[in-house]
């Protein structure tokens, strides 16, 4: 759909579904006008939203390119453009244009492997594109453990998708974890870097980590106690964008453009940087 | 995004007249964030709110624009219609369509545009709108009222009657004011004196009531509810507390030659001085203009003679802080100066004098003891003429008078034909008029009597000229009805001149931040509904001070004044003006600059600890608005650079999205 | 007089930073020509000696660096200051910008500034070196050998309409003070102002059109310290970030002027600054003649405390349309 | 090589300019010039360095991307650009003629910008070798050859004449087209410039800073370096030296609502700007150092990084003359590669 | 012949207490003003930023009016003390870069002015048209 030589012009795409997914997140299904999925997509690329005066922004696509009927983002709310997208109505026509960034290497590195996936809050959005790639291929990968936490049991993305489906699929093991003690939450309370230790996953995985920066640090320093070396640990990076295309010049850290070269980064990759995402 | 509703009123014909409502409603349907649009025959009525109260629920709407009259008019409607359906009142937006559009343009097509325009305009606002909540202030239940005359007499006893305190403050040596200068009261012909002693003492009897008198505001501070006001109260040399009014100094003061102005200087008083009989309170006043031992030291007469010791010739003006709920300006009136009427020979002739001149001369404690007689002569008077209209209704001569209708000139000037005519009817009494106006309870009956019964001449005429000639007075006037001219001789003209508001009332009004019309008349919030109040919240009009009034009309005002105040004060917190300013501390600077221009000393500054990169902290100097004292100007929000200053309710960007909404 | 050389600052410096009255300073740092001195801070008179300079191209103010610089820590910060430069540490004092207390002011002489440009503008690019014997100034060129040139008249602008040679603050004065100079700083306001409206139309717009919205006249300028400029903020409604067109270079030049209308000292570092030549200053300087007129004369800067005269009022003011009927002659 | 007569100059721009856009670096005040769109009889200026560089026509301040329009739910896209025209850049320096390869590199690679593609398809340059450099020309110090300029066409110009060079296909298309107003030689004149242009770069005062330091992978050595902290010190984080670049190319798209719709446009922007990077969720770059850094990391490690050693920055000079501190590369690269001045 | 009348916009800015008051009354009284005239309501003329009238020209303005109270009278004592100063000096800085002076006033009307208040905008409707199309403040794309 989007004329690659036209970079920076979007497409008109309509919200057709919109999901209270948490207090502050909310999920959008995007289709073309004519019900057709904007792009194909690989997991952990992200595309530029935007509505006219309003602004633009980057969001990771949250749905798997193995969904062959829609995309969908999941988006909390902070800043003007996620407010104004949280309150849009379905039938709300907006831009998008992509998809942007490398995506998770799932034909590549990820291969054959066992695979861990560690999320915290909303960076389980990126997170859930793998995830359910995976499933849909399960033949290609090994084990599959998620680890997923959140302040609190209302603010647990895809809840539902979780608890009827991945908790449902006997190939997956689902560990989930709110912050503090809650009533009517009868599973592991505690920080997810604890969990992580806690669990002791065995190090021949490959880890992809996402979420907020403070449990990335404290995860890593769990996996690296577990015998994750660097190689083993993916995680996506957000930074502030506008192009999309490596040429504005916002997201280049070192001499990397997280909009073209990542988002999507392996630890190692990323200690190469400069400390400045 | 806002979920508006639209709601056009049509305001029976005054809108839907000159604007084409239903296309108004179209229009505005498709404005970003409007969801509902309607219209309706009248807005404001019981069924007009049903509408919007069902719109809110039925659309869940966030915000609402009525596209109606004044927002002035019904805005507070509007805001409890829409809180009434649990809308934030402020989400609210009234677009005026009827004084601003519908009733001054006459083209459909040019009203109906600027109708939509306007609409849009107040759509772009509200789409920024946030809902506000009010702050709360405690209320001082105290009142002060500001004035001594009938006005302020009757407020402070309905106010002080309710159980609350109030202090009268009078620039007079007595309250008491113009009426205790009065002889008799039109229509019904009682004594002046005899209806408004009682309540004077009433007043000063009231243990709820504390009287200011000789003195003025000097300085008004604060706010509805919480008034700071600084009462300048003058030396009267005389200890208030100690003197028993027994007038004895008054009759020893060897000055005698002070003209004395209780009766317009037509007679003498001393330098010592009780104004009159039934003052109140009752104590003596030295006029240090004229106290020989205030001026040279030398003399104390009034001292010795004095049993109670209460003379104190090193009094200074005292200055009194005092916290006030509510204040009344009851500040009245005086005749206008007739210095600028010389055709009228005012200051020729002693025999020309004014109404209020008049009613002294007629009166029993008058400086003639009530025997009329001519002021040059002594001589009692054969033929009078009074003149109605002097200064007032004066479009064309506005330099020197007034042009709206002193309203009760027409009224006096019969009682006093008819007293005269009833006391010396060998006397000739020739009214001359413009038209006499006797609208209210058995004025007219009143007027005929003297016309009628009396037999007082009224000629429809204006008078051009009176000049001296020998001891009599030329009158030159016109007889419009017998369309000729006329030249009367009298013995004594009597000159209806207009009122006017006292001078203290434009200094007040300054103070007190109530706006005046050009005549320097108090404003009233508004003309018909609010008319006892003054725009600034806590402050409030009786009597003559907001217009021309007589007697009845002034002590119902006082009445109705006494009550707002004392609904005001009957509450324990008073909820504020929650569109007040706001300090983005992010971004202040710290400046002053909107200190320095805030009128009310809101913002105060504080020094606050913020982060800073790399885990340092930075301690920065940042503004605060006390938004209990902040009246919402939004002064601050120009004088400061960064923008950190903004004002609730009228923030900058719903400014600029009115702006762009009309230019676009 | 004592002539006032690098040495004798340098020493002043080491002797305020060994007794710890301060712990660093702020002063001007020699560049790779003669005239690219970049202002900087000292932590030892080691550092000065290697790199401190001060002469003719000194021109740099250190008051606004102060508002950072003092929030960093307890120390006393010490600084050099002009006297021009001593005005504007006067008026962010007024605006509690900074604590004085935190500052060791040391004032210095100026007999005024070299504009590198307008030397260039005498004898083209290719400078190798210059340097100033009495009221002249000795250019070395490239191409051309050595030229001369009176210092009056390759001062920069400021500095030609220089407004005072007198320090109205300082902890400790090096050589003698001067006076409040009589100067002509406004014949350039006037000359516009008698042209006609097309004229001054036309003049403007074709100055204000070579504006790139660089920002460097703002944050020179020693007045606008806001923690964040309007222009800057999204939330402000006239955020912008380019002059998309005349509109905007317009009024981001008139807020601006305005913002500082009554605070500025005239300092004319904006129009040193500007890397595309207009003469911004004559902007400020209206609004001070401006105010000058209207209000009765007003220094921003000269008495810490004062209050600025859009903070202030009189009741008998006179009417906009006064004010622009007075501009009209 | 064709020859122009200095007295014909301007009928050669003339007939330039009848059927090409033409610019032409014209003085404004004394000692600046900027490029202009020519107009019969203006005068071509010797300044050696316009105050913005020509890069403006290539990748201009502002440039409006697209349009939209909406009407309830519904947005319309519009690409509303125009059928673009050839235009010639006359007079551009050797340093300037440089930076559009480093602007290439940036807007020509996948996805290509098409803006920017559809400007440099049409645009023609005639380069200008400087005849006389300016003490702040340090453009050998990036492999550049003042004398040499590349370009479509390059041009000598000496005490009274022009020497036209086509260079390359586009360029000779444009000579062809001028055969009337220059004539043929052998071009004698503009290599005896070429010699005494090679004597005057070598007695230039930077003639002799290197950036071998510097270059590809160096992030780690230079990154942390102390240095930075007194650098950055005065720096105001104004955008002079970001704006009068002519490699520089950070941009930031915004929305602007017209009377009816809304206008996407591009816009040069800073990476010196502290909002540069800000975003709700946090500040990357907290301090000007950081800001500061990035700029002449960029120029001088991460983009020869990713481009085959080639650095950003060609040596024009122009921040030397206009940072308002008289902070610039060259300093940073003396203080970073451990030269002192004396 | 065709005869395209230019209709000026009109941009007024009123304080809530006199001015906004005084156009109501110009309007309870029938006062006829041209509708070009729209007024904003903000509570007092000081409230009105030099950013907003510049932002009405851009926005396709031909003249901007601020009405107060008089200079006395403020609701808030003071606000159009200041409000004269700061437009005085606006006023004669857009008349120094060329910007006819027209185009901008300030008048005090109180809420008893009606017909002060409809003379005023008659007036300045008047002046404007005379002075055409806003060109000098303009912004384009503002106007397509």
């Amino acid at each position: 759909m989007n004329n690659i030589n036209e970079a920076l012009i979007p497409a008109v795409c309509e919200i057709v579904a919109i999901r209270q997914d948490t207090p502050d997140v909310k999920t959008f299904r995007v289709l073309t006008p004519d019900g057709k999925k904007p792009f194909i997509h690989k997991p952990g690329q992200c595309a530029m939203l935007s509505m006219p005066g309003v602004g633009e922004a980057l969001f990771s696509i949250t749905s798997s390119p193995t969904n062959k009927e829609y995309i969908e983002f999941s988006i909390k709310k902070c800043g003007c453009v996620t407010e104004w997208l949280h309150a849009a109505e379905v039938g709300q026509q907006i831009t998008v244009r992509g998809p942007y960034g490398n995506g998770f290497p799932v034909e590549t590195e990820f291969k054959g492997k066992d695979m861990l996936f560690i999320a915290g809050g909303i960076g389980l959005a990126p997170v859930r594109s793998v995830i359910n790639y995976v499933r849909d291929n399960r033949a290609n990968y090994g084990k599959v453990d998620i680890v997923y936490g959140s302040r609190s049991k209302d603010d647990l993305v895809f809840f539902e998708e979780i608890i009827n489906e991945w908790k449902n699929d006997p190939t997956v093991n689902v560990h989930l974890t709110i912050d503090r003690e809650q009533e009517g939450w009868d599973g592991h309370v505690g920080f997810v870097p604890s969990y992580v230790k806690e669990l002791g996953f065995d190090s021949n995985k490959t880890a992809v980590l996402c979420g907020p920066p403070i449990m990335i640090k404290f995860t890593l320093q769990g996996l690296a106690e577990l015998g994750f070396s660097n190689e083993q640990v993916f995680t996506t990076l957000e930074l502030r964008m506008k192009c999309g295309i490596g040429k504005c010049g916002r997201c280049n850290v070192g001499s990397k453009y997280v909009c073209k070269d990542g988002p999507v980064f392996r630890m190692d990759q990323l200690e190469e940087l400069p400390d400045e995402y | 995004m806002q979920r508006i509703g639209v709601f056009v009123c049509w305001c029976g014909s005054n809108i839907a007249g000159t604007v084409d409502v239903k296309a108004v409603a179209e229009a505005l349907k498709n404005e970003p964030g409007v969801v509902h649009s309607a219209n309706y025959q009248y807005m404001c009525s019981q069924a007009g709110q049903e509408l919007i109260k069902d719109a809110i629920k039925e659309h869940k709407l966030t915000g609402i624009v009525v596209c109606s009259c004044s927002p002035r008019m019904h805005e507070g409607t509007f805001r409890k219609t829409a809180e009434a359906a649990g809308l934030n009142p402020y989400m609210v937006e009234i677009a005026n369509i009827r004084e601003q559009c519908s009733w001054i343009h006459k083209d459909i097509a040019e009203g109906t545009e600027k109708a939509i325009v306007l609409g849009r305009t107040a759509i772009a606002k509200v789409n920024l709108n946030a809902p506000l909540m009010a702050g709360e202030s405690p209320v001082t239940k105290r009142a002060l009222v500001i004035g001594g005359g009938i006005a302020g007499i009757q407020t402070a006893l309905d106010i002080a009657d309710a159980g609350f305190e109030v202090d009268i403050v009078e620039t007079k040596p007595t309250i008491g004011g113009k009426m205790a200068q009065l002889d008799k009261t039109f229509p019904t012909l009682d004594c002046a004196a005899c209806i408004l002693t009682p309540k004077m003492v009433d007043v000063a009897q009231h243990e709820k009531i504390k009287i200011y008198s000789y003195s003025e505001v000097v300085d008004v501070r604060g706010f509805v509810g919480n008034f700071e006001v600084t009462i300048k109260k003058r030396a009267r040399f005389v200890k208030e507390d100690i003197c028993t009014g027994c007038g004895l100094c008054t009759e020893k003061c060897p000055q005698k030659k002070v003209p004395n102005e209780f009766n317009l200087g037509m007679d003498n008083r001393r330098a010592i001085y009780i104004p009159f009989a039934q003052a109140v309170p009752k104590v003596a006043t030295i006029d240090p203009n004229y106290c020989t031992m205030l001026k040279t030291g030398k003399c104390g007469v009034c001292a010795k003679v004095c049993t109670a010791n209460a003379i104190d010739y090193t009094q200074k003006d005292e200055f009194i802080d005092q916290k006030y709920g509510a204040i009344v300006a009851a500040t009245g009136f005086n005749p206008i100066s007739m210095e600028k009427f010389d055709e009228f020979a005012y200051s020729q002739s002693k025999d020309v004098i004014t109404s209020l001149e008049f009613e002294r001369l007629m009166n029993a404690a008058g400086p003639t003891a009530g025997k009329l007689v001519r002021p040059s002569d002594g001589k009692h008077p054969q033929k009078i003429v009074f003149v109605q209209c002097v200064g007032s209704r004066c479009a064309a001569c506005a330099e020197k008078g007034k042009e709206y209708c002193s309203k009760i000139c027409c009224m006096y000037t019969a009682k006093h034909a008819m007293l005269t005519r009833d006391k010396y009817p060998d006397t000739d009494v020739t009214v001359f008029y413009i038209d006499v106006r006797t609208p209210g309870k058995n004025f007219d009956e009143f007027y005929r009597r003297a016309a009628e019964e009396y037999g007082v001449h009224y000629i429809k005429g204006m008078v051009g000229k009176i000049s001296p000639e020998g001891d009599k007075l030329m009158v030159r006037a016109s007889d419009l009805l017998a369309n000729k001219q006329i030249n009367m001789e009298a013995d004594l003209v009597v000159l209806a001149a207009a009122i006017e508001p006292d001078k203290s009332a434009r200094p007040l009004a300054t103070m007190l931040t109530a706006s005046m019309d050009t005549n320097d008349f108090f404003t009233e919030a508004h003309p018909k509904l609010r008319p006892v109040e003054s725009p600034t919240a806590g402050v409030f009009l009786s009597g003559c001070c907001q217009g021309p009034k007589d007697i009845p009309e002034t002590v119902s005002q006082a009445g109705a004044a006494a009550a707002k105040v004392i609904g005001l004060l009957a509450k324990d917190k008073l909820k504020g003006n929650p569109c007040v300013a706001h300090s983005d501390e992010m971004m202040c600077n710290g400046c002053s600059s909107c200190e320095k221009v805030c009128p009310y000393g809101a913002i105060t500054y504080e020094d606050k600890e913020f982060r800073g990169p790399n885990r340092t902290t930075l301690i920065r100097r940042i503004a605060k608005v006390n938004e209990a004292i902040c009246q919402g100007c939004g002064c601050c929000t120009v004088a400061c650079p960064s923008g950190a200053m903004d004002l609730k309710g009228f923030a900058s960007k719903q400014i600029m999205a009115e702006v762009d909404a009309i230019c676009k | 007089m004592q002539k006032i050389n690098r040495e004798v600052l340098i020493n002043k410096a080491n002797e305020l930073l060994s007794n710890g009255t301060i712990n660093r300073v702020f002063g001007w740092e020699k560049g790779d020509f003669s005239y690219d001195v970049t202002p900087t801070i000292y932590f030892t008179a080691d550092q000065m000696n290697k790199k401190f300079i001060f002469d003719d191209f000194c021109g740099a103010n250190f008051s606004k660096y102060l508002v950072a610089e003092t929030k960093k820590d307890q120390n006393k910060v010490g600084v050099f200051l002009k006297p021009c430069d001593t005005y504007s540490f006067n008026q962010l004092l007024t605006e509690h910008r900074f604590d004085k207390e935190k500052v060791y002011a040391i004032g210095v002489p100026c007999d005024g500034m070299v504009d590198e440009k307008k030397i260039k503008a005498f004898f083209g690019e290719g400078i190798s070196s210059i340097t100033s014997e009495g009221d002249e100034i000795i250019v070395d060129t490239l191409y051309d050998g050595v030229k001369k040139v009176k210092k009056a008249d390759v001062l920069q602008e400021r500095c030609q309409n220089c407004k005072s040679k007198k320090h109205v603050y300082y902890d400790e004065l090096i050589g003698e003070d001067g006076e409040v100079l009589d100067s002509n700083r406004f014949d350039e306001v006037e000359k516009l102002e008698k042209m006609t409206a097309d004229e001054r139309f036309a003049f403007w717009q074709n100055e204000l059109s070579k504006c790139i919205r660089c920002n460097a006249c703002r944050d020179v300028c020693p007045a606008c310290t806001c923690e964040k400029c309007v222009f800057n903020n999204p939330n402000s409604g006239v955020e912008n970030k380019s002059p998309a067109n005349e509109f905007e270079e317009k009024m981001f030049h008139i807020i601006r002027a305005f913002h500082v209308a009554g605070r500025c000292t005239d300092c004319g570092e904006c129009s040193r600054v500007c890397p595309q030549g207009i003469p911004l200053h004559l902007l400020n300087r209206k609004f001070i003649k401006d105010i000058n007129s209207f209000y009765g004369n007003y220094q921003a800067g000269e008495q810490e405390g004062s209050r600025a005269p859009l903070t202030n009022y009189t009741k008998e003011d006179l009417e906009p349309s006064e004010a622009v009927n007075k501009g009209d002659n | 090589m064709r020859k122009c007569l200095l007295q014909n100059q301007n009928k050669l721009f003339d007939q330039i300019s009848s059927f090409a856009s033409l610019y032409i670096p014209v003085e404004t005040t004394g000692g600046n010039a900027s490029f202009k769109k020519y107009e019969q009889g203006m005068v071509m200026s010797d300044v050696l360095k316009t105050d913005r560089s020509p890069k403006d026509l290539f990748f201009p301040q502002t440039e409006n991307l697209m349009e939209f329009k909406t009407s309830g739910k519904n947005i319309e896209v519009i690409d509303n650009r125009k059928e673009s025209e050839d235009f010639v850049v006359f007079g551009v320096r050797g340093c300037d003629v440089k930076s559009f390869e480093v602007l290439d590199r940036v807007f020509l690679v996948e996805p290509v910008d098409t803006y920017y593609a559809t400007r440099r398809e049409h645009g023609i340059i005639v380069s200008m070798a400087c005849g006389r450099p300016a003490e702040t020309c340090f453009c050998q110090t990036f492999g550049i050859d003042a004398s040499a300029p590349e370009g479509d066409i390059v041009c000598y110009k000496t005490e009274d004449a022009l020497y036209l060079d086509a260079k390359t296909e586009k360029g000779k298309n444009l000579l062809s087209k001028l055969a009337d107003v220059t004539e043929e030689s052998d071009g004698k004149e503009a290599l005896k410039q070429k010699e005494q242009i090679k004597t005057v770069l070598a007695k230039l005062p930077l003639a002799n800073l290197k950036a071998d330091s510097f270059g590809k992978d160096k992030t780690k050595e230079f990154f942390d370096a102390p240095e930075w902290q007194i650098l950055s010190k005065s720096c105001l984080g104004c955008g002079t030296c970001t704006f009068v670049c002519p490699t520089c190319q950070c941009y930031d798209i915004k929305d602007f609502k017209t009377k009816d719709g809304v206008q996407r446009f591009r816009c040069w922007d800073s990476c010196m700007y502290s909002e540069f990077t800000k975003m709700s969720a946090g500040q990357p770059r907290l301090t000007q150092l950081e800001r500061f850094r990035q700029r002449f990391m960029h120029k001088l490690v991460y983009y020869p990084t990713n481009n085959d050693g080639l650095f950003s920055c060609v040596g024009c000079g122009r921040c030397i003359s206009k940072c308002p501190i008289s902070m610039n590369i060259v300093k940073v690269m003396k203080a970073l590669g451990g030269i002192d001045n004396e | 012949m065709q005869v395209n009348e230019f209709k000026p916009k009109i941009v007024a800015f009123c304080c809530n207490w006199c001015s906004y008051a005084g156009a109501d009354l110009a309007g309870s009284n029938r006062l006829a003003y041209p509708a070009e005239v729209k007024v904003i309501r903000v509570p007092c003329s000081c409230r009105v930023n030099p950013m907003f009238i510049l932002r009405a020209f851009q926005r396709g303005a031909d003249g901007v009016i601020i009405c107060g109270c008089h200079p006395g009278d403020c609701h808030y004592t003071s606000g159009n003390y200041y409000t004269r100063r700061r437009m005085a000096l606006l006023f004669s800085m857009l008349d120094y870069l060329g910007i006819e002076k027209g185009r901008t006033r300030v008048e005090w009307v109180s809420a008893a002015e009606g017909a002060k208040f409809a003379q005023t905008m008659n007036d300045f409707v008047q002046t404007v048209t005379a002075l055409g199309e806003n060109k000098r403040l303009e912004d384009l794309r503002c106007k397509k």
